[in-house]
Formats: structure tokens, sequence, C-alpha cells
């Protein structure tokens, strides 16, 4: 915890005193990410991972010292909304970074990209964004929301699974999830149940699914009804004759909380803290030094989203050149921490994707890890209706 | 001259000025500061209808304001353009559910109405999460805004501005003129004593739901500001916090005085703003600072401002 | 004519009879005092005629007009004025403003939300003829709970006159007054009663002997008697059921 | 839909209404006793759940630490009367949730800097932690019968105390006419502070419950404190019995709704559109109820007589 005040005082400070200092020719990037509540923790990593990159490259991107201004949207859409204003009339950044949740972006959105300043989301990647809304001045490093689950479709007829129970709360992100899973799985789905947003008693979901033929549960749910969904599982006693795969529901961030409840179970992602690539391993050690916890995709796409800017501000002459910056951003010549990373027409990435586990390390810390690869340059399904 | 009017004269005018003054000292941007406060002023005086001249406490008024702006919104979505249109949907849509809501809940008083007016306004929040069609819990991102007979002044930077400042100046102008009329009259005084202005020959209940329906249209047309002033809705501007942030706003300003609402609003967002700005976890400082204000500045920042003597008139 | 009839009123709570039968007429200009002892049901009768509570059966008429189904303040805007035991008036407004707001619910509509108020010369000059009936000029700009408990009683009797009524219902207006401001309400209401006819629930029985034409005395929610004031003081049964009592 | 499920859906209820009442008995007596209106009761709630994480992180004895709990929440109960409510009591209901308003932004803001941002959980002990074979289909947690049981036991014992001791007399008539009670000469500023201290106890016991199964996080009192207000006012104010089956039928009618909502639904309708409003419509049932309560009994169920 104190390490938390830490890196915010720190950070606090670090912002204070470069933009005291900052000169004419300083590189701005404005930050808005969920920083209040519980879903801080994600926000967290996302400043983390960045701040590690920057810290790594002396302060400077693309050759040029940044001064970088982080802006908490409190997971209130018109908070979002005056952050990114104020980012982008009163600090005039280059570069706005944000956010962790779509509908966040989708307040942040309109503002920014009419305003000709580039917007990169390190996390949220909506498909509202992707198809016949896609934009010149927005790219995302993460994924598109679907593909996680369209992927965990793929895990499940890899591991041989017939029938499924889904598990999502009501939500667009929820049903999303559940489209993107049918999308490629080749089996059975025997119930899609929806719970509300920030369900607390999982139990009579769970008596449903131990009544039901199904081998297995798909499940997405994010943040603490995570922690609450797999503790109540496994308490349930249902982790013996239940697989259990899901998307958001047990990465680094809720893992601390789920502990031995989750060793085991199958998770789809196109990154995992061990994933077998020499600048991502030394990222996880450095990350774990400085920081003191696992980190978790968040914090590699934050990492990822400073290199990417990096890659491309060294490449331009002039800031104000938006195509020549478009040009370089979009070349995304830098080294990912996933291995193979391009963009798509839409600006979003084509990348890996593989099956993951959960883990419990011999220092007593658990993450997800890597198994195999299911799919290679996998791109998102609404890139064709983008023109651009 | 009276000092509270004096007061209020000169807020206005700093406000008329900001637009002109602001960009001069380079700080342009703080226009979307001032225009968030002065739209939650409006709400917070349409609130202080129903609180401080009404004895109503609703803790279900930012319902209303979400009713507002997503009328607006779907009304925009189905290809109405024209501003003052959306007006009218708004204003007949708020006004309609304030009449059946406030006919129900105006059965009870006090702290049961408080609940009554709570479990509208989660209804309220719950139908707006359901309406997959217009994004369920994420919200709808506008693409086209509203414009006056196809002018697009009403949309951006300072006609914007102007607009909402208009509002909150005939908002501001309405209640209290409304205050001193026979109507606000006998609003107070069903609020100090319902019996007696019954036996008096009122009938409360419509006096008091008169003042709801009035109340909720106002937020409404704060609600189609917001929307416009956003390019966005979602169902958090109706979540329960939203009106607790109301009442405070109104509490905090001094109940049925004639500025407290907007002191009370630009008091929350610039104390939002600045101690954000030193500090990440500020909630720290503003949670104790509420109790303070609670504790040693009874009446309001609008007694302190004018220092004149006033009781709490609410139980 | 008379003025208020009250017709073979009934009301119930339960398996008490708090009003039985009970049938009151009042005529122009006339005093009606009801007395009776504690728990005898003259409160349910006041509630029922101002309409806070309705009987069982039974009915209520005003000038002729049946107000029996009509809410309290449809019965207020038919002509009934009442005052209450405990000292009810608007206490965070001025005197005069208590009167103007009571003048104004018969004067016109107050759906009006634009014109001020306070500067309506009809309802001024009505607030200050009230005012001056009940003797509080010089307290006009006073406010309400700054006032004294006599003032106040007297602010309660200024707010139904403001209110123009035809016919007054006065629930113990004698209640907690010292001696001399006892006779001072009497004397008060002695001159009001020569253009207003009135209906008077009292202890005081100095004070109905000065005001009533007719009393009535109330027993388990039954009249026992009903005379002249000599009449009923000499009545056996009026004795009895009520003098028995004292007549403090 | 099976009996089996039924019955695990009634007894989630159950044990979901003695949470529910735990917090409710503590915020009704309060309100109706004092007439003050306290909304940092969910915090206390709140409080509760971070104490038990810290002590069963210090001492790894999950017995000892809900001991333990339990005193701290009792002392932080009176702390906070001490230094902020008392000051309070004589003040308008507006003043009171105004500063109980500034304790709750407070508390979770410190609970976040002390404990981050995230979603803890708490591992029940050994003895607690498995599932009971209740018929040949059904198991059902060991935790959340004691639950259901804890929660009945605190109900008999709170129920004796208000209806045969000296205390609950004057509680009651606290609750009804408190003027009089003063008029005995009763030191009410004490009876106040015992009052208040151990409804905080309580709703910090219920955090201390609650933690094991729902997790620990900032702000987690919040929307308990929204439902326990829902639960008093259906109740009657200042009523403990009225809080009791208000708590349980809240607890029943939201657990029984959030699963059955969509299922009756798309009896009527097509399933899509029952999966689209179901959710919603199962989230508004309770204050479905209680605004139908109102409209009905403007003052609740079982009202305590005279409360304002």
């Amino acid at each position: 915890m104190q390490q938390l005040i830490k890196t915010t005082i720190a950070s606090a400070l670090f912002a204070t005193f470069i933009s005291s200092a900052a000169l004419a020719e300083d590189l701005k990037i404005g930050m808005v990410v969920t920083l209040s509540g519980p879903p801080a923790a994600l926000g967290q990593q996302i400043v983390d991972g960045f701040q590690l990159a920057l810290e790594e490259k002396g302060g400077m991107l693309g050759g040029q010292k940044v001064e970088l201004i982080i802006e908490d949207d409190e997971l209130k859409p018109d908070v979002a909304l005056l952050k990114a204003t104020s980012l982008v009339e009163k600090n005039e950044v280059d570069f706005v970074v944000g956010t962790v949740f779509s509908n966040m972006l989708q307040a942040i959105f309109k503002p920014v990209v009419q305003s000709k300043t580039f917007l990169i989301s390190p996390n949220a990647g909506p498909s509202t964004f992707a198809g016949s809304n896609c934009n010149p001045f927005f790219f995302v490093t993460s994924y598109q929301n679907n593909q996680n689950a369209e992927v965990s479709g793929m895990v499940a007829n890899a591991e041989g699974f017939k029938n499924v129970f889904a598990l999502v709360p009501n939500y667009q992100a929820g049903r999303d999830n559940v489209d993107g899973f049918k999308q490629t799985f080749e089996g059975q789905l025997t119930d899609e149940v929806f719970t509300p947003l920030g369900h607390q008693d999982f139990s009579a979901e769970l008596a449903r699914m131990s009544t039901s033929d199904a081998d297995a549960v798909f499940a997405f749910m994010p943040g603490g009804m995570g922690v609450r969904l797999v503790n109540q599982f496994a308490n349930a006693g249902l982790s013996e004759n239940m697989k259990f795969m899901s998307v958001f529901t047990t990465d680094e961030t809720t893992l601390p909380g789920q502990k031995d409840a989750a060793v085991g179970f199958l998770a789809a992602g196109s990154w995992a803290p061990d994933l077998p690539v020499d600048a991502n391993l030394a990222f996880v050690k450095a990350f774990e030094a400085k920081y003191g916890y696992v980190p978790g995709s968040y914090a590699m796409q934050a990492y990822d989203t400073a290199s990417l800017i990096d890659s491309a501000v060294s490449k331009v002459d002039d800031l104000s050149d938006k195509d020549a910056v478009r040009a370089a951003l979009k070349a995304a010549d830098f080294e990912s921490l996933r291995g193979d990373f391009a963009f798509n027409n839409n600006h979003y990435p084509v990348q890996d994707f593989h099956m993951l586990n959960v883990v419990k390390r011999d220092d007593g810390k658990y993450h997800t890890s890597f198994v195999r690869t299911l799919a290679e340059d996998y791109a998102d399904s609404f890139h064709e209706q983008c023109k651009m | 001259m009276d000092r509270s009017l004096i007061l209020g004269l000169l807020i206005f005018l700093t406000l008329l000025a900001m637009p002109f003054a602001l960009p001069l000292i380079g700080q342009g941007y703080l226009t979307g500061l001032i225009i968030k406060a002065m739209l939650l002023a409006i709400a917070a005086i349409s609130l202080d209808l129903l609180i401080g001249h009404g004895g109503l406490v609703s803790l279900g008024h930012a319902a209303f304001v979400a009713l507002g702006a997503y009328a607006a919104a779907i009304a925009l979505q189905s290809g109405i353009e024209n501003i003052l249109v959306l007006l009218l949907i708004t204003l007949a849509l708020t006004g309609f559910v304030a009449l059946i809501t406030g006919s129900l809940a105006l059965r009870t008083t006090g702290v049961y109405f408080l609940m009554i007016t709570l479990a509208f306004g989660q209804m309220a929040y719950f139908t707006l999460t359901s309406l997959a069609a217009y994004g369920g819990d994420d919200g709808l991102t506008l693409w086209s805004l509203a414009t006056l007979f196809g002018s697009n002044v009403v949309q951006k930077g300072n006609g914007l501005y102007f607009i909402v400042l208009g509002t909150l100046l005939a908002s501001w102008w309405f209640v209290n003129r409304m205050s001193q009329s026979r109507f606000g009259r006998v609003l107070r005084a069903a609020r100090d004593n319902p019996e007696r202005t019954e036996v008096m020959g009122y009938s409360v209940t419509r006096y008091r739901l008169v003042a709801y329906v009035i109340a909720a249209m106002i937020a409404g047309v704060s609600g189609l500001l917001v929307m416009q002033h956003a390019e966005f809705v979602s169902p958090a501007l109706a979540a329960w916090q939203r009106s607790g942030d109301l009442i405070v706003v109104v509490v905090l300003g001094g109940l049925a005085t004639r500025n407290g609402a907007i002191l009370g609003a630009f008091f929350l967002v610039i104390v939002e703003e600045l101690l954000g700005s030193f500090i990440h976890e500020w909630r720290l400082i503003y949670g104790p600072l509420l109790v303070f204000m609670v504790l040693f500045a009874k009446g309001g920042l609008s007694d302190l401002l004018t220092s004149k003597r006033r009781g709490n008139q609410v139980a | 004519m008379s003025t208020l009839e009250i017709l073979h009123l009934n009301k119930k709570f339960g398996a008490i009879n708090v009003s039985n039968d009970i049938c009151i007429s009042i005529a122009d200009n006339e005093c009606h005092a009801v007395i009776g002892p504690n728990g005898a049901g003259k409160t349910t009768l006041i509630h029922q005629i101002s309409g806070m509570l309705k009987p069982d059966s039974g009915a209520i008429k005003l000038s002729g007009q049946d107000i029996t189904n009509m809410g309290v303040p449809q019965r207020v805007q038919a002509g009934l004025g009442r005052t209450f035991q405990i000292t009810s008036v608007l206490p965070s407004f001025s005197v005069l403003e208590n009167l103007a707001i009571a003048a104004q619910s018969k004067s016109g509509s107050s759906m009006r939300f634009f014109a001020n108020a306070a500067r309506e010369s009809t309802l001024n000059s009505a607030a200050s003829n009230a005012l001056e009936r009940v003797g509080l000029e010089d307290r006009a700009d006073v406010i309400a709970a700054e006032l004294s408990h006599g003032e106040r009683r007297l602010l309660e009797l200024g707010i139904a006159l403001a209110g123009k009524p035809q016919f007054l219902l006065l629930d113990e207006p004698m209640a907690g007054l010292g001696r001399v401001e006892s006779a001072a309400l009497v004397s008060l209401l002695l001159e009001l009663r020569r253009s207003m006819p009135m209906l008077l629930v009292e202890h005081d029985m100095n004070a109905i002997f000065k005001l009533a034409d007719v009393v009535s005395v109330l027993v388990d929610g039954k009249i026992v008697v009903s005379g002249s004031p000599e009449a009923v003081r000499a009545d056996p049964a009026a004795r009895a059921a009520y003098l028995g009592e004292g007549s403090q | 839909m099976s009996t089996t499920l039924l019955l695990i859906l009634c007894l989630n209820g159950l044990q979901y209404g003695m949470l529910l009442f735990l917090i409710s008995a503590g915020l009704t007596l309060v309100f109706g006793v004092m007439g003050f209106i306290n909304l940092a009761h969910g915090v206390q709630y709140m409080v509760g759940a971070y104490l038990l994480f810290a002590f069963t992180g210090l001492t790894g004895n999950f017995m000892l630490s809900v001991l333990l709990s339990l005193l701290c929440a009792l002392a932080f109960g009176l702390l906070l009367e001490f230094f902020v409510f008392r000051h309070l009591y004589t003040r308008s209901h507006l003043d009171q949730v105004l500063a109980t308003f500034g304790i709750i932004i407070f508390l979770n803001e410190l609970a976040k800097v002390v404990f981050g941002p995230t979603t803890l959980s708490i591992a029940l002990p050994e003895f607690l932690a498995g599932s009971i074979q209740l018929t040949e289909q059904l198991k059902y947690p060991i935790y959340r019968l004691v639950t259901i049981g804890v929660g009945l036991l605190v109900a008999i014992g709170l129920f004796i105390t208000v209806s045969y001791t000296r205390i609950g007399m004057l509680i009651r008539a606290g609750a009804t006419t408190p003027e009089m009670v003063s008029a005995l000469g009763v030191n009410i500023q004490r009876l106040f502070m015992i009052v208040f201290g151990v409804g905080a106890m309580l709703a910090g016991f219920a955090g201390v419950i609650a933690a094991p199964i729902y997790a620990v996080e900032p702000g987690m009192g919040d929307n308990m404190l929204i439902v326990a207000f829902v639960v008093i006012i259906i109740g009657g104010i200042g009523s403990v019995g009225g809080a009791f089956i208000a708590a349980l039928l809240v607890g029943l009618i939201d657990t029984l709704g959030r699963s059955l909502a969509t299922e009756i639904l798309s009896f009527v309708f097509n399933p899509s559109f029952a999966n689209q409003i179901g959710p919603a419509l199962a989230s508004m049932l309770i204050y479905v109820l209680m605004a139908a309560i109102l409209i009905f009994r403007p003052r609740g169920l079982l009202p305590a007589k005279g409360v304002a």
C-alpha cells in the first residue's frame, strides 16, 4: 500500500517538477484512466506500466522530454469528458492515452479526435470504433473487446468441451463476450445467464451450474465480481467436476483476491507474464522490482503504448504534421512485449492469441501462464467495415 | 438594494465576462468547468425549489436530469434536431413523469418522501440501463447535436456557454420571483405548517405537486443541456449518488436563499478541481470539510457571504 | 335559516361510539357552545366538522350546502373558519404575512407565479383589516414565532377571520390564557358574535355563559342536554354528567 | 426450475435478509430513538469487513479476529459518536445527512489509501469452509447456514433486550415519545451512546460476516446502506420487529427476483427481450415494493407509533 502512496506522490511531484520546467519542445501526453473506486487497480497498472517505460527511457520518448499529465475519470462519463477536454484545450497535449473502460472511451472519444489529437487506448477496444466509426486519430494497443471471448471459444474447442455454461454481467460488454464466444465455439451452449452488474451472491447461478449438464463454464466477470465468483465457485466444490475458463476474470488484478481458488483455471489472451519473449521477461522483472506486484495485461499494454509513442515520435520531425504522425504510429515500429504486433486498417492490433492458465509461483504469488498459441495474427471481425 | 441581490448580480456579471476574460489570461479551457458548474447549479436551483421552499427533500431529483437528457438524446437520434423542439419534448416528458410519480410520492412526507423519491429515481436508473437500443449501461455517444434552426451556434464554445448561462439566469430569476409570488407563499406556508395551510383553504398536495412538476421540468432542461455539452448520455446521470450530490450543493449553499444553489454548485466544482490538482486523494480532505461546514458554518455559504442571520427552516 | 346543520352524525372507533347520533343546528348570528368531560368526543366532533375525519354516517351542511364529503380546504373555501386548541400559525412568517396568506385563499387563484404577492393591495388591506379586528396592529411585522402565547391565540383567530368565513369553529380559544387575556378575548368574541355564527368548544364556564346562546352537553358521544345556558345549568342530567367534574 | 434451486434461492434470500437485518437494526434504532439520520452507518459495515481482513492477516486465527473486529467496531462507533455525531443530534436532518455523507467520503477514501483499491478476500477456516448435504441433490455451504443461525440468534437477543429489559423499555419509549424519556430523568446522552455503539457494532458484525462471502472493497457499504434504508422504511422507522420482517422480505424478494425475473418474463415475452429487461426489473423490485408499501401504508408495515 505504501508503495501506492509513494508512487502517487512521486508521480505528482514528477509531474509538477516537469511542468514547471516545461520547454516548448516538450512532448505532452495526457492520460485519462480510472483511479477511483474498486476498478482503480486497473488504472494504476496502466499508470505504472507507462511510467516504467518512461523511466527506462530516461523520461524521454522519441528523444523528447515528456510531460505526463495523469487524470482520473472516476468512472463517471462527465468527469472523463471534462478531463479530456481540459487536456486537449488547456494543456494542448500531443497524445491522449486512455481509457480503461469502454464507456469512458465513448465519453471522451469525440472531443479528442475532433480536436485532431491522437487518442490511443491502452485497454478499452469497443466494437463501436472498430467498424464504420473507425477514426484516423484513434489507435488501440490492446485488442478488440470481442477477441478474447472468440479465442475462449477456441480454447473450449481445443480442450474438447461439448457443453458450456456461459455467465456474464448484463451490459454491452457482457453481451459482446457471449456473442464472441458463440462465434468460434463449436459445441453446445447449455445456458446463457446474465447477472446484474456488481452481482454479490453467485450461489443461485452456481446451483444452476451444478444441476446443468455442462462440462465447463465460460465467464466474463471483471473486477470484484470475478473475485466473488471464483471464491464462491471453489467454496461450492464445483472445481472438482467442472472446468472454468474466462476472460478478465482471473487476471493479475484479481488473483491476489482469488489465490488458490483460481489455480488451474483457463483463460484466453494475447499475453501472460511468462510469455517467452525476452523483452517481456525483463519487463516483468523490472516491474515487480519497482512496484512490488505482478503486472497484468493492463501494465503491459501501457508499456507498449509508451513504446509505440516513442517509435512514432522519433520518426517524425514535426508533431503538427498529423499525417506523418499517423503513418509513424500505423507502422508500429516498436518491440512489443507480446512479440509480433501490427495495426490493422482500423488501427486495432493484429496479434497472436494464446491459451493461458492460472499458476502459483514458488514465491507464493499467482499469475496467468502461457500454455500455447491458438490464433496467429488474429484480426478482429469488424475491420472490413472500416473505410479509412 | 438588498445584499443578496447585489451578490447575485455580481455573480452573473462575472459569468458573463468569463468567456471574454479567460482567453486573455490563457485559461480559455476553464469555460468548460464553468459550464459544468452552471449545469449543476440549474439542477440545484430546481431542487432548492423543493427542499428550501417546499420542505420536500427528494433523493431522486437526478433522475429528472437523466430523463431530460435521454428524452433529448433519443429524439435527436430519431432525427429531431431543432433544440426548441427538443426542449418541448424534454419538458413534456419530465413534466408528465413528475406528475405521475409526484402524485404518488406526495402521499408521504418527511423521510418517507425522501425514500419514495429514491425509489422512483432507482426505477428510472434501472429502466435507462435496460435501453439496449440506446447503449444500455454504457450510455450513448451522440454523433450529431441539436441545432437552432439548422445553425450550430448552440453546439460548442461561447454559443453553448451563453445558452447555459441564459438558462441559469432564467431559472434563478424564475425561482426567486416565484418565491415572492402567491404560489411561493403558499408553498412556504405549507412547509412551515401544512395543517394550518390546509385550514386556510389551500389544498397543500396540489401546490406541492405543481412545485414538484416545475422542479422536474427545470431539471429536465438542465439534462438537455448536459447532453448538448457532454455529447454523451448515460444512466449514471440518474444514479442516487448524483441526487445526493445535488442535496449537498443545495444544503451547502444555503436553503431557500437567493444565490445558495449557485454558490454551492461552484463551491463543489472548484473544491473538487482545486483539491484534486494538489492531491489525488482529495476526498480525504473533502469529507472532513463537509463535516466542518455543517458543524461551524450553519446556514450555508450564502449566509457566510451576505452575513444575514437566518435559521434553518427545514427539519 | 340555520348556517351550520349537523344531522345524525355517527362515528365509531372500533367498538366505541365517539359520535352517537349528534344533531346540532346553529342559526344565523348564534353562538352554540359544546361542553362535556374529557373523552366525551368533542375533538372528534370538531374534526368531523372541519373535515379531518369522515363520519360513518350523517350529514353536515353549511349554509344549506352539503359539505360532508368535502376535504378540509374545500370546507374552508365553502365558508368554514376555525381555530385550533393548540395554537397553529405559520411560525416563520410575520404576523401580517400570516393574515395575508389567509386572505389570499379567498381572493382569486393562488397559482400565480410572477407577481410579488407582498405588493398586492387587496391582500394587504384584508390582512390589516383582520389585524385591527384582533388588535395586533403594533405587532404587524413581528415573526409569528416570536409572539407571546396570548398574542399567538389572537393571531390564530385573526387568521380564521382573514379568510372571511361565514361560520367560525372555535376549539378551546381560551386554552392557556390568563384571566386578563381571557377577558379581552371574550369581549372580542362578543363583538364578533353579532355578525358571525359560531360553534364554541370550551372549558371556561364563565366565557360560555357570557357568549353562548345555546349550550349542548356531550357525554360519551351523545348530546344529553341542549338549551339556554341557564336551562343547562339547572338541568340535573347535565350537572351529573359534567358539572360534577368542576367548572374550571 | 427445480425445487432444489428454489430451496437454495430461499436459503440465500434468508441469509441475505439476516445480513440486512444486522445492518438495519442499528439504523432503525438510531433513527427512531434519536431522530438521527446516519448515512455513515453503511460505512460501519465496510469497517467491520476491513477489520476482519486486517486481523486475520495479523493473527491468522479466524474466530479471534471476529472477536477483535467486533470490539474495534464498537470502539470505532463510540469514537465517531463522541467526536462528530453527538454534536448533530439537535441539528436538522439535512445537516445530519451532509455531515455523515462527508464521513462516508472520508472513510471510503481512507480504506482505499490504506488497503488499496483492489477487491480483497478472506479465506474461511477449515471447519467453516465446506458444504453439507442437505438433501440428496442439495449441497449448501456451511458458512451460509452459520450466518443464518447467527442472524437469528442476534435477532432473538435484540428482541428480548428491547422487549423485556429496562434499557429496552427506555429505547421503546424513546422511539415513540422522546420527550418522555428525558422527562424521566434518564441520562439521555448515555442512552444514545449505548444505542449508537450497539448499532455500529451490529453493522460492523454484518460486515465481518459478509466479508468471506462477498469480498472486501472500498465503498462496499454504500449500496448496503441504501438497501438498509429501504428495509427500515418498509418495516417502519424505530421498529426492530418491523426491520426483521422487512429485512427477510427484501432479502427473499431481491434474491428470488434476480434469479427468476428473466425466466418468468420469458414465459410472456420473447427470450431476448426478457433477457434485456429481466435484470433491470429484478434490480428494481425492492424499490417497487417500497414505493407500493409507502403509497398504501405511508408509515411502513409496523410503525413504532408517534415517530415522524
